[in-house]
């Protein structure tokens, strides 16, 4: 009840209770009118989505579906007018197409390298799982060895791979070798470390005050290394298995892990080194961002392939799954780093200002208030940039390794599944797994983005 | 030497074709098959009297003599034209001839052509590689037809806008032909045109500069080409082990010592004939007619059946 | 008063250490010092190994002869011509699909981006799937599509749609009649160029006569017929110079005329279709990030929806779609190397394909692709970076 | 507290005292609306004159922008009628058209096109939607521009501007459509003390010339001189609505009593 | 500048609450300022003792935010003077950071981190500026949270607060530091009047401790009730500066009188 006056005036005696919101355009025809038909211009284009849609899907379904072919054990069984999709075809060649020529007695390495990633990744993809810093430990600083050692078999020789090579002192300590371990090379790299270390002190004395920080990373960094030589360099019994026999998604899955875990660091190292005040920083990164940026993946494979031995030392010889590794990560990371760029410039000076008015230093400043938010607005593009580079794998048949496509098209070349559909069938299975794949990121970059996003009041 | 070195390691690297039909191709298990492959089975099984110690390095065209030279592999026995640039200036040998070769066209048959020479004006599709694209323009250019290319990068593609009905012919290796004619929808609607345009003699490749190795890798091919001249197969090789013709006892040993100088077992060529068989065999198996390739042995068969292959006498 | 101005209190100047300027040059002292001795390791090695395996460097193979034949040629070439008229031959088909596929990628991106803020439930659930589903499959697979599915549904020549009986269409690719210029040619193409040029005065005044009384024009009318009717009673006052070379099927192909092979047709389509699966992405983001409050002001000034879009969220968003869209159009020029897989004879193809199989000259075919390439995209940003800065907002 | 918010534009400025006339500008009928399961609005009721002027106010939340955004339909409501200028609201997009046409609205965060000049900004709808030559649009924008006294600044962009500049041109703005009825969203938040004066200037000129105006404003010192009517309102309803000097002095309901006791000093 | 004298020294006067110490807190002295070739400060000389209150108003652009952000470095001054608890401000990162942990400022527009939680925004520079254990960090956090009323905030995100609570959680997080000088930049502008309030008796409170604060706003009634001291700022330079009882009844400069006559009434 309330009360009106003729002039207008009025007074609310009685409050109203909220009410529940009145049900309209209940089913099927109210929703179909109002999200289909509401103008003549929608409706075309609802219909003309419809024609889409049975246009495409029919064709496909039949192909992959009712005419295809399930069982058989050679391509006779897939020969024939209107015959759909070889089934078998993939079913002969997965083991393959999932671990290329990996010998098929140590596949379990591979196996439980998948199991351990998978593992290890769904509770760090899970944002409410608890105990995030141990987990990231696990999955970005002992998985990756423990798939190395797994996956290569270890053992190896530390001294002739790449380490042996970087000695800066290596004439003074000579190659004296005892039983196993190589003393000559321990004490190489140990005199080495001291070297770096006292550098590394020098410098940050210079540039920040104390040196103290920067000699104490070196000399972790250098702990680190010698760690995981002495880790690699036991052997564990365990048959060497050569990146040349490694192959299907296996490689495909490993180049796409290493590509997207190394080139994000890289990535921001560079988009900060772009936005730097120093002028010479800023240019090397601007150019090493453009560089990469500008080329095609596959002239960089191919540079990596028939180039780079020219430019190492003679007999430094790096793995060719390696040095795929290698192009992949610095091709993405060029993408990264305007990627991240573009989320820097987005962070309102307000949030500089105030963590540099609590007192943060500007690493805290970074680490703790710009790139968590930086990071958080760009994750769409940053998972376009992963997306891309999980096709893009595909570009390291050029350097003779199998990925997933490449072990598809050596499949196509057996004589005894050569039919017309076989092509269509390997594709569209292919296809699917990326799809999947990529489809995956896609979805869950979507819920991170709204997960994170704590912009939105209520 | 190469040879201790490769006894040392256990198995020998052989470089092979990243994939082709009845060459080298990986089966259902993964086990790379096809006479390129076999070859160098045969090379192991002479070598180490087991034919599985081999490991093999699949190459693309460009970097296989690049693999050899660096010692990546010990034999390259992937489809490879002996020319004569190729054993001169790029410190390889050619050890023979595991396959004569050479470029020919498939044609719909409704297109009513008998002979390459009434193709003036077609589309032709192809394969980027190394002599093909080349190949075709000197056969066009001397024989003053018009012509159009469409160069793909695998065979696949290529053969399927053949299919498609993109080019009128499609050209490759007659080994080829037979291989991709099985991917077209209905193959007996098309012929394989009679014209030869080039010569593609293929055959196993070592790098300079050991001897040694290149006789054996060598006289492998001629020991498999001479059993089967003389008629020992995998079959029959314990009966033969025991023949008297002296021509086959001086092949599988029993008389003289052949295998030793070449540094391996007098065994040698029973051990070959017995894990892998002789060359008409490796034929039949890989490519011949009971394979889907159905390829006959044309200028592959023993010089003896009107062929080329030929091998020097063990004696 | 006078207290106020003390002596500052003595705790020494700034520490040499603690300069920002100070350490900020160590730093870039240190990273060039870096980088100087890394180009030089480089350097000093290649000159090594270059020198022990005996290679030859140089560009001498330009000039000798190709000996292999391009299917589309946009320039002169035979097989008599040199590598280097090859290598342009591929960089002038890179371009050409580079040019037509970014132009076709954004106008399909910018469809698509809007169509994913749609009313429409079925617009946006198609533009959604249209993202999802081209963006997730990799580009080879959706060319071969393209390639192989369009192919195998069109005729052979022998059976091809003819158009009026002029040009025709066949699994060869589009055909249509090629101009051949004779005697008198010059006037046409003289009135030609007067009408296009009449055509531009008459619209500027046409705009001006709307900014002042606010009526219309039918420019476009007015227009076309300007631009085909000047040239056209041109062409009858001195008798048809222009004749048009028809296409005629002879053998196994058509003869004369101008083709657009299918290879091209394909590449374009698989490629922009691509890439405006990601710039619709971009569009989206650009589109919601201009702030609703936007839209809110358009409406209320009584502008309708379409208007509100080109008037004031479009030219807004461009600002957030342009960076992203730059690098979009450097994917596409660069996925182009695709082309091989379909024979379409792009730089890749022709040069670091079969030029680099017949030459052996790795080094040298990889770094000129790798130039060329770059310059392409310096020259893609470059321009894209001075429209941003016009599209910039002026702050204070 | 102090007096510091109820700042009255006074001695410099006489009290406007036209009578509306009797015609009806907008009409709220039992208006109600809901975002997803809240209730914003709860049975609204209003009758505003042509030539009236009403202040709105209440505490944040209570649903006064939402109540003058559905005036103009950038709200829809689910219950009741609206009708505005004669034509009744519904989800005819021509009708939707034709109301805002005669509908301006000034919002509170100015929402000016940051990527168009001032005079740009004012030109756009009269060009595109009331087909007026560009000559003629911007001697339209000139004379609001020179009436909001800053006509110096027509071919600077918003962002070079000042936020009492910034309002002004969003009041110039909605003018140069000559609208009917005037909306205006807190029109003088987030602006320094010595700019509120300046807009409230504005609005008070505005309302000398006689326009409806619904203006939703905490400045009780530009309800007192310029209103016909002051509207309190709370959790989406009205809860008191009465003349300026009644409303002030003598506040019948609790709560706006308890507002009022905040607010004024 | 001849204004120059009619500012009256503050120690000639008695202070209102808390009496200050004679320790020097902040110290300017002849501090230039140019924006490119915009001189924005002008020989600017104060000296604020330790507890003492100020609160600077002036018309938008006169350089108030300037100033203060000049005493914990977040501007360059390019002449003069500052010394910030004894230590002369020089481009010394050290020194700087020495300055930023005992300085303490609360931003007009809060700039709080919209991806920490409140309570993570308030422990942030506890834990890493000086290093203490997150319990203890926390417990301070919820300690001034206590203080400024939103202690049932802890766990939500900036974002999911109103104006008035995040102004409230800015100030907690300056005080998290324990800093022994606080700056405000109108800590009440863009809020509603009702939350105004809050904030205000917020800082009332914090005043009562015998905080050392320098805070721009025009919350007239705030200077009265806390400040020792008045400055009035134009054009970059102090105009008038004086006990808060004589600025406001008996302003001297003819800029402070027209600017005092438009807020107050
Ligand atoms: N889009 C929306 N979805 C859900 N709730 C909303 C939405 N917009 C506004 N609200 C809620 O509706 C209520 C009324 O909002 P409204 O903006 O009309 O308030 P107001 O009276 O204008 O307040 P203020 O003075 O703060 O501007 C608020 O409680 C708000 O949280
Ligand atoms: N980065 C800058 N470059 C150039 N001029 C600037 C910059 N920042 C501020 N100014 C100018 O300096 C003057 C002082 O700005 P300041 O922000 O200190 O004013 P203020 O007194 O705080 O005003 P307000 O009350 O509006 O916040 C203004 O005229 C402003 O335009
Ligand atoms: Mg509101
Ligand atoms: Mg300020």
């Amino acid at each position: 009840m309330s009360l009106t006056f003729d002039d207008g005036t009025f007074i609310r005696t009685e409050m109203q209770t909220p009410l529940p919101p009145p049900r309209r355009n209940v089913g099927a025809i109210g929703w179909m009118r109002e999200n289909l038909f509401s103008s003549i211009t929608n409706s075309v284009l609802t219909l003309l989505g419809l024609a889409l849609v049975v246009w495409i899907v029919p064709p496909l379904i039949r192909f992959l579906l009712v005419d295809a072919v399930w069982t058989g054990s050679n391509r006779e069984a897939c020969l024939g007018p209107e015959v759909g999709a070889c089934w078998p075809f993939i079913k002969a060649k997965f083991a393959q197409l999932i671990y290329g020529f990996y010998p098929a007695g140590e596949r379990w390495r591979v196996d439980l390298v998948f199991f351990l990633g998978v593992v290890l990744l769904v509770p760090l993809l899970v944002l409410s799982w608890p105990h995030k810093r141990l987990n990231s430990f696990l999955f970005f600083v002992a998985y990756p060895i423990l798939a190395f050692i797994l996956l290569t078999g270890g053992n190896i020789d530390a001294s002739n791979f790449l380490f042996g090579h970087f000695g800066l002192i290596r004439a003074v300590a000579g190659d004296a070798g005892v039983a196993g371990v190589r003393l000559g090379f321990w004490l190489d790299f140990l005199l080495t470390a001291a070297l770096c270390v006292a550098v590394a002190y020098a410098i940050g004395r210079l540039a920040a005050g104390s040196g103290r920080g920067a000699a104490r990373m070196t000399a972790y960094a250098f702990a680190g290394l010698g760690l995981l030589t002495l880790l690699w360099d036991i052997d564990f019994g365990l048959e060497r298995v050569e990146t040349r026999q490694w192959g299907g998604l296996l490689v495909t899955l490993v180049i796409a892990v290493t590509g997207i875990v190394t080139s994000m660091p890289l990535g921001i190292a560079l988009a900060l080194g772009r936005r730097s005040q120093m002028p010479i920083v800023r240019l090397l990164c601007v150019i090493f961002i453009e560089f990469w940026r500008g080329v095609p993946l596959i002239t960089v494979l191919f540079f990596a392939t028939y180039m780079l031995p020219l430019f190492l030392p003679v007999g430094v010889n790096p793995d060719g799954l390696l040095r795929a590794l290698v192009g992949v990560a610095l091709f993405t990371a060029a993408y990264i780093a305007e990627v991240v760029r573009g989320g820097l410039q987005a962070i309102p000076k307000g949030q500089y200002e105030g963590a540099m008015a609590m007192g943060l230093t500007w690493s805290q400043m970074m680490r703790l208030i710009i790139l968590p938010q930086a990071l958080t607005l760009v994750i769409p593009s940053i998972v376009n940039s992963f997306i891309s580079l999980f096709k893009d794998t595909t570009l390291v048949l050029i350097v003779s390794i199998f990925d997933f496509l490449g072990q598809l098209r050596a499949a196509f070349t057996d004589p005894n599944w050569a039919t017309p559909v076989t092509l269509y069938t390997g594709f569209a299975f292919a296809g699917i797994v990326y799809f999947i794949f990529c489809f995956g990121m896609s979805r869950y970059s979507l819920f991170v983005e709204r997960r994170l996003n704590t912009s939105h009041r209520h | 030497a190469k040879l201790d070195q490769v006894k040392a390691k256990g198995f020998i690297q052989c470089g092979v074709s990243q994939g082709l039909p009845g060459f080298s191709s990986p089966d259902d298990k993964g086990n790379w098959t096809g006479l390129d492959v076999d070859f160098c089975r045969a090379v192991a099984a002479a070598v180490f009297n087991d034919a599985t110690k081999v490991k093999f390095t699949p190459l693309s065209a460009k970097d296989r003599f690049t693999a050899l030279q660096s010692g990546d592999i010990d034999i390259l026995s992937r489809n490879t034209t002996w020319t004569i640039s190729r054993d001169t200036s790029l410190g390889l040998n050619f050890t023979g001839v595991t396959y004569y070769d050479g470029q020919g066209f498939i044609i719909r048959k409704d297109k009513k052509v008998n002979s390459a020479l009434e193709l003036s004006g077609a589309s032709v599709c192809t394969q980027t590689g190394t002599t093909t694209e080349q190949n075709v323009a000197d056969f066009f250019r001397a024989n003053n037809m018009q012509y159009e290319v469409i160069a793909f990068a695998t065979a696949d593609e290529a053969v399927k806008a053949y299919d498609a009905g993109r080019c009128d012919v499609f050209t490759t290796d007659r080994s080829g032909l037979a291989a991709e004619r099985l991917k077209l929808t209905n193959p007996d609607d098309h012929i394989v045109l009679p014209e030869i345009i080039s010569k593609e003699p293929l055959g196993p490749v070592v790098s300079h500069g050991d001897d040694q190795w290149f006789d054996i890798v060598k006289w492998v091919l001629f020991a498999q080409v001479n059993a089967e001249e003389l008629g020992v197969t995998s079959k029959n090789i314990d009966e033969m082990l025991k023949s008297a013709n002296p021509e086959v006892k001086r092949l599988v040993g029993t008389e003289g010592k052949f295998g030793e100088g070449l540094g391996l077992g007098n065994e040698w060529v029973v051990q070959i004939v017995k894990l892998v068989g002789n060359y008409g065999e490796m034929y039949d198996r890989n490519v011949g007619p009971d394979t889907p390739l159905k390829l006959a042995r044309g200028t592959n068969a023993l010089w003896t059946k009107g062929g080329l292959q030929y091998a020097p006498p063990i004696r | 008063m006078a207290d106020w101005v003390e002596p500052a209190p003595a705790r020494g100047r700034t520490s040499f250490m603690n300069d920002p300027k100070v350490r900020s040059i160590v730093l870039q002292v240190v990273a060039l010092v870096l980088v100087v001795i890394l180009g030089w390791m480089f350097i000093d090695n290649a000159r090594e190994n270059l020198a022990a395996q005996k290679i030859a460097t140089g560009f001498g193979f330009l000039e000798n002869t190709a000996g292999f034949g391009i299917s589309q040629t946009l320039i002169g070439y035979s097989e008599t011509s040199s590598y280097g008229r090859a290598f342009l031959v591929g960089i002038l088909n890179t371009l050409l699909v580079a040019v037509i596929g970014i132009f076709f990628a954004t106008v399909i991106g910018f469809l698509v981006g809007i169509g994913r803020l749609s009313k429409n439930f079925v617009i946006r659930l198609i533009s959604t799937c249209y993202v999802e589903l081209l963006r997730n499959l990799p580009p080879l697979f959706q060319i071969l599509f393209w390639y192989l599915a369009v192919l195998s549904a069109m005729p052979n020549p022998r059976q091809s749609i003819s158009i009026f009986g002029e040009a025709f269409i066949s699994n060869r690719g589009i055909v249509i009649p090629r101009p051949l210029f004779g005697e008198g040619t010059g006037l046409v193409l003289l009135t030609f160029g007067f009408a296009v040029l009449a055509t531009v005065l008459v619209n500027a005044w046409a705009r001006q006569r709307r900014e002042e009384t606010g009526r219309g024009f039918p420019m476009l009318w007015i227009g076309l017929g300007l631009i085909v009717g000047l040239p056209l009673v041109a062409m009858i006052a001195t008798g048809f110079p222009i004749t048009f070379e028809k296409p005629e099927l002879k053998g196994f192909n058509f003869v004369g005329g101008m083709r657009v092979i299918p290879e091209f047709v394909a590449l374009t389509v698989g490629l922009s279709t691509y890439t405006a699966a990601f710039i619709a992405e971009n569009v989206r983001a650009g589109i919601t990030s201009v702030s609703h409050g936007q839209t809110e002001a358009a409406h209320s000034l009584g502008l309708r929806s379409g208007l509100t879009m080109r008037l004031v969220v479009i030219p807004q968003a461009l600002r957030v779609i342009i960076p992203p869209l730059t690098s979009q159009y450097l994917n596409l020029t660069k996925n182009s190397s695709l082309a091989v897989a379909i024979g379409y004879p792009d730089l890749v193809a022709v040069f670091a394909g079969t030029t680099l199989n017949q030459t052996g000259q790795a080094i040298e075919i990889i770094a000129i692709t790798m130039g060329v390439y770059l310059v392409i995209s310096i020259i893609t940003s470059v321009i894209m970076n001075a429209y941003n800065k016009r599209v910039a907002l002026v702050e204070r | 507290m102090t007096e510091a918010h109820s700042i009255v534009p006074s001695d410099d400025l006489p009290a406007v005292h036209t009578p509306p006339s009797r015609e009806t500008a907008v009409e709220l009928i039992g208006v109600h609306k809901w975002y997803g399961e809240f209730h914003v609005l709860k049975d609204i009721n209003l009758k505003v004159h042509r030539g009236e002027r009403i202040v709105i106010c209440g505490p944040s939340g209570s649903g006064k922008s939402t109540m003058i955004r559905c005036i103009n339909r950038l709200e829809e409501h689910q219950q009741g009628t609206i009708v505005v200028d004669g034509v009744e609201l519904t989800s005819d997009l021509k009708r939707i058209d034709e109301i805002r046409r005669e509908v301006g609205m000034c919002f509170q965060h100015f929402n000016l096109f940051p990527h168009l000049t001032i005079l740009e900004n004012l030109t756009l709808a009269p060009i595109w939607v009331r087909k007026m030559p560009k000559k003629d649009a911007e001697e339209l924008a000139m004379h609001f521009l020179k009436k909001v006294k800053i006509p110096e600044q027509a071919g600077k962009y918003p962002g070079q501007l000042s936020g009492g500049q910034q309002q002004r041109v969003a009041i110039a703005r909605a003018l140069c459509m000559k609208p009917k009825i005037m909306l205006f969203d807190e029109p003088t938040s987030a602006l320094d003390p010595e700019m509120v004066k300046e807009v409230l200037e504005t609005m008070v000129s505005l309302a000398e010339e006689g326009m409806t105006m619904l203006c939703v404003t905490h400045e009780m010192g530009f309800a007192r001189q310029v209103a016909n009517r002051v509207i309190f309102m709370d959790a989406g309803q009205i809860i008191e609505m009465n003349e300026p000097n009644a409303f002030f002095s003598n506040p019948q309901h609790e709560r706006t009593k308890l507002f009022l006791s905040q607010i004024l000093h």
